[in-house]
């Protein structure tokens, strides 16, 4: 594996973390931690974790998504932090 | 500086894993909406998650499934050697963590919706301000 | 072939669904298979606590795989004590709840028997294997069914309560997690018979395991409620359904404690913990602020369950000071106040669940003239908070003498102070309590003019008898004190 | 809090990084977690169960204890999300169309009862018109994920996947027709009966072929005493094993992903959602 693409994938998990956490908007939250699990089943499927990785694609961000999709529309979008 | 970037390859993966991790535990402890704590969960396990997958990383191997002659009918033509594929055991244990972790979040879900319904709101600092009224 | 292991887990594990599935049918069939399948795996339970007596450590491999690859259930003198402890326990509690859950939650009381069950299914699951993998898989069966239960107590509170322990309890789950990953990484292993015969060949200056031991200590402390990691622990019990509340506070708390003596004895060693590392010292203190801060607060509660739920942090505070003390005596002291404590936990809140009953609402404005209102109750009561204050022959006066030996032994002159302190605190809190129940004015102020004085309002007798069962084995554990000490701790610590 | 949160992560990120230390390099093939336990699976599995998939095996065969307790906790999340958030009460709003003359109708009254029928047809609170692109691409779409969704079950022996993906992208399906139609057609096709038997069953067969072979003679989950059963193939009894519990956790998996979308969706009450 090429350590700098690892590299530059890892640095856009981070960013996306940061992202979900601190966007002002919960939707939002909802489509970035959706975008964070993408990339991260990405690292894994690279580190040879494929079982790993399609459970993260099926799950993470797939019915998370939808389960948090689904809490942000019977609560509020609304965030303070 | 070759060794620094010796040093820093063999174990960034590591450190980007504690990175990830506070990110999570940060927002776990810090943040004061009940939705945002959920996702800071998420990544937090997510990130103890990378961890065991890194364990199971081997250079100059691949993917835990037996490929070739060895085939699953009975032939054994070739010997497996155990240096050319991936240790197993750490996926298997993750994908049990995943399990359990989308069902603590979904059962957290749960419970913020119940909440809301109850208190109309999901902030923290509200919710105590609702608890102390009563 | 001896299955008893596996029945013992499997019983409660197949009979949560089959209730589930026989709700469709007649929703009171769920209740009896429920206690048809913690029966027996009561009955399973007590052959295997034969067995290890008999025969020594039973072991048993599942899917037949020997114990580095496969997983295997290892039961020795300490496992099968806490084994027979939670089934007997969950046997008892849910002939209790056959009145209370009808009352408390009505429309879904089925599916409140299945969760009851696979909460078992946990507590026992933990207690019986021999993996450390298989040990988180079971701590978070037994976290999430506590996360719903307690989120079935009065309304909105109760989810609070039930969120804050879901954010808490998934931190101490994931520091286990991380800590066995840590382990995993330095021996390769996740069988702990195999974990402890590699760690020996490791040197004891290894950053990764004093990483791992941390770890893994930690998140077993956030799971236990030691005293700064004790938050979430009050609300969550006070707010839960008496019928859950009864169950997962006696046990709870004393399985984690189980997980930590087996982390320190069997898988790091006592060698490692004590020798290698120089963190004893810390840990007794910290026992002592936990039993100190713990009786303390419990001092100024005005709610009978309240106060309860502060004097278990307290509880907590004697065990792990306890098994840190550093020696025999402390350790055996700790292990013998698992057994116990969980006894007289439990008669606590089967009175206090008998009162609730009664009552509703259990602030001390309502206890007023209990003793002649509720009898029996208020002996088994009474009984209790004598085992709790440590009088001689109830069972909390062995092992709090057993501590105290070994903190003399061990020069932790403070740790005994703290003990003999916090038992006048609960002495003082106890008798206030009674004061209340005996004294109340016979008038009937607020409201239940059928609880005067002198009329006897008791609980039903299916709450009764796991009451009275209850008493009787905590004086027996009393009197048995040495015999429990000599043929089951000593054999295993050696 | 958020200075107690920095306290507390900057200490638990400076015992962690102090634990990396004496890690071994990462992906070093001499380190003990890839040379102790690994080896001997790699090297033992095609011959013991014929399974190619190594983490299929370990995680159905050697360690099936522990995924049978993974499959508990999902049917227990299933469970959690019924009893918290269902609500049998009956709701006071309620909104209707007049099918001939396209007239809503609002009904605050609970004691009017209107059956939907020819007539009547019940509306969301916040009716979106449908949309016919999105009904007609889901319409043909869902078949085709849940065939996918069945190879993955039975395919997991062989290539990546397993029962609990499978379980997913199958629950997915269903997710997915509650969304683009509304969530009484899905109700209607799967009734929350049919949910939660199928989530009790699922495990069952789960703990069923365990028991089944304690009754055959062996331990609890030892899928080679039940090649008596399957006499025209005995070689690969272990795979077969593996596939019947895989389906177990496939058809308990699908149903809570549902329970768990359905109950968050319509908070408990199984009439209207996304």
């Amino acid at each position: 594996m090429l350590w700098p693409i690892d590299l530059i994938v890892l640095t856009f998990v981070i960013f996306c973390a940061v992202a979900a956490i601190t966007v002002k908007d919960l939707l939002g939250t909802a489509i970035l931690f959706s975008a964070y699990s993408f990339l991260m089943c990405l690292l894994w499927a690279v580190m040879g974790a494929v079982d790993v990785a399609f459970t993260e694609a099926s799950v993470g961000a797939g019915v998370s998504t939808v389960f948090l999709v689904a809490a942000v529309f019977r609560t509020s979008r609304r965030t303070k932090d | 500086m070759t060794e620094l970037l010796a040093l820093i390859v063999a174990k960034y993966n590591f450190w980007l894993y504690i990175i990830l991790m506070m990110i999570g535990l940060y927002a776990m402890i810090a943040k004061n909406n009940l939705m945002k704590k959920l996702v800071g969960m998420n990544i937090f396990q997510t990130a103890i998650i990378l961890f065991y997958v890194s364990i199971g990383y081997k250079h100059g191997a691949t993917l835990p499934i037996i490929q070739g002659d060895h085939g699953g009918h009975g032939t054994h033509g070739g010997v497996i050697h155990a240096a050319e594929y991936i240790n197993p055991l750490p996926h298997v244990l993750m994908l049990t963590a995943i399990v359990v972790s989308v069902a603590t979040f979904g059962v957290a879900m749960a419970l913020c919706v119940r909440v809301y319904r109850r208190y109309q709101t999901l902030e923290e600092d509200e919710l105590r301000i609702r608890l102390s009224e009563k | 072939m001896n299955h008893m292991p596996a029945i013992l887990v499997l019983a409660p594990l197949s009979g949560a669904f089959f209730s589930g599935l026989a709700a469709w049918i007649k929703p009171w069939l769920s209740f009896y298979i429920a206690l048809a399948a913690t029966c027996l795996s009561g009955v399973a339970a007590i052959c295997v606590l034969g067995d290890v007596m008999a025969a020594g450590t039973v072991q048993y491999r599942m899917a037949g795989w020997a114990p580095p690859m496969g997983i295997e259930l290892r039961i020795d003198p300490l496992n099968a004590m806490v084994l027979v402890l939670i089934s007997a326990i969950a046997f008892l509690n849910l002939v209790a709840s056959a009145r209370s859950v009808d009352r408390e939650i009505p429309d879904r009381a089925p599916s409140f028997y299945v969760m009851y069950q696979l909460f078992v299914v946990g507590l026992l699951g933990v207690s019986a294997t021999g993996d450390l993998f298989n040990l988180y898989v079971l701590i978070e069966i037994t976290s999430l069914t506590s996360y719903t239960m307690i989120a079935l107590g009065e309304e909105g509170r109760s989810h609070l309560a039930a969120l804050n322990y879901i954010f808490i309890g998934v931190i101490g789950a994931s520091f286990y997690l991380l800590g066995v990953g840590y382990l995993y990484i330095t021996t390769g292993s996740l069988n702990m018979q195999d974990v402890a015969v590699i760690l020996q060949q490791i040197p004891g200056s290894s950053s990764a395991v004093l990483t791992a031991f941390v770890l893994c200590i930690l998140g077993v402390w956030i799971k236990m409620a030691l005293f700064p990691l004790h938050v979430w622990l009050p609300n969550a019990y006070a707010f839960a359904p008496v019928g859950f509340a009864r169950v997962v506070a006696p046990l709870m708390t004393k399985v984690m404690v189980y997980v930590m003596v087996r982390l320190m004895v069997t898988v790091f060693g006592l060698e490692y913990v004590f020798n290698t590392l120089h963190l004893a010292d810390i840990v007794v203190w910290l026992g002592v602020i936990a039993i100190l801060a713990g009786a303390f607060m419990a001092l100024f509660q005005t709610d009978l369950r309240k106060m309860l739920t502060y004097i278990i942090v307290c509880e907590i505070g004697y065990m792990v000071g306890g098994a840190w003390l550093g020696n025999t005596l402390g350790m055996a002291g700790a292990i013998l106040h698992i057994l116990n404590d969980a006894l007289m936990t439990f008669a606590l809140f089967l009175a206090l669940g008998n009162i609730v009953y009664v009552r509703k609402q259990v602030a001390f404005s309502n206890l007023q003239g209990l003793f002649a209102a509720m009898p029996w109750t208020m002996a088994g009561l009474v009984l209790a908070a004598l085992s709790i204050i440590g009088v001689p022959p109830t069972c909390g006066f062995f092992s709090k003498w057993y501590l105290v030996l070994g903190a003399f032994e061990a020069g932790a002159y403070h740790f005994a102070a703290a003990l003999i302190i916090s038992s006048l605190v609960c002495a003082v809190l106890f008798f206030k309590v009674f004061e209340i129940c005996f004294f109340g004015p016979m008038a009937t102020s607020h409201g239940h003019h059928d609880h005067g004085g002198g009329v006897m309002t008791e609980a039903p007798v299916s709450m009764l008898v796991p009451l009275g069962l209850v008493s009787t084995a905590i004086v027996a554990a009393g009197v048995y004190a040495g015999t429990i000490v000599n043929t089951l701790i000593l054999p295993f610590l050696q | 809090m958020k200075f107690l949160g920095f306290v507390i992560v900057c200490l638990t990120g400076g015992l962690l990084l102090y634990g990396t230390l004496d890690l071994p390099d990462w992906g070093d093939p001499a380190s003990p977690a890839s040379t102790h336990l690994s080896d001997d699976y790699i090297e033992h599995i095609l011959e013991e169960t014929r399974v190619p998939n190594l983490v299929t095996a370990v995680l159905a065969d050697y360690r099936g204890y522990d995924t049978m307790f993974e499959t508990a906790v999902v049917f227990c999340a299933g469970l959690a999300c019924f009893l918290l958030l269902r609500d049998f009460r009956p709701k006071k709003d309620r909104y209707f169309r007049h099918i001939p003359t396209g007239v809503m109708l609002h009904v605050k009254n609970p004691e009017v009862r209107i059956i939907p029928g020819n007539e009547f047809e019940h509306m969301d609170r916040e009716w979106v018109p449908s949309d016919r692109i999105i009904k007609t691409v889901c319409r043909i779409l869902i078949p085709f994920i849940q065939i996918y969704a069945l190879y993955v079950v039975a395919h997991g022996d062989f290539s990546p996947g397993g029962g609990f993906q499978g379980g997913v992208i199958f629950g997915s399906s269903l997710i997915l027709m509650a969304i683009s139609y509304n969530l009484k057609t899905l109700m209607k096709r799967v009734t929350e009966k049919f949910l939660s038997i199928f989530a009790a069953t699922g495990v069952l067969i789960y703990v069923g072929l365990g028991v089944l072979a304690m009754i055959m003679g062996g331990r609890f989950l030892d899928y080679g005493m039940l090649a008596p059963l399957v006499p025209w193939d005995p070689g690969h009894i272990r795979a077969l094993g593996m596939l019947g519990v895989e389906i177990g956790v496939g058809i308990a998996v699908m149903a809570v992903m549902v329970i768990i979308y359905v109950n968050i969706v319509s908070e408990g009450r199984h009439d209207e959602g996304l």
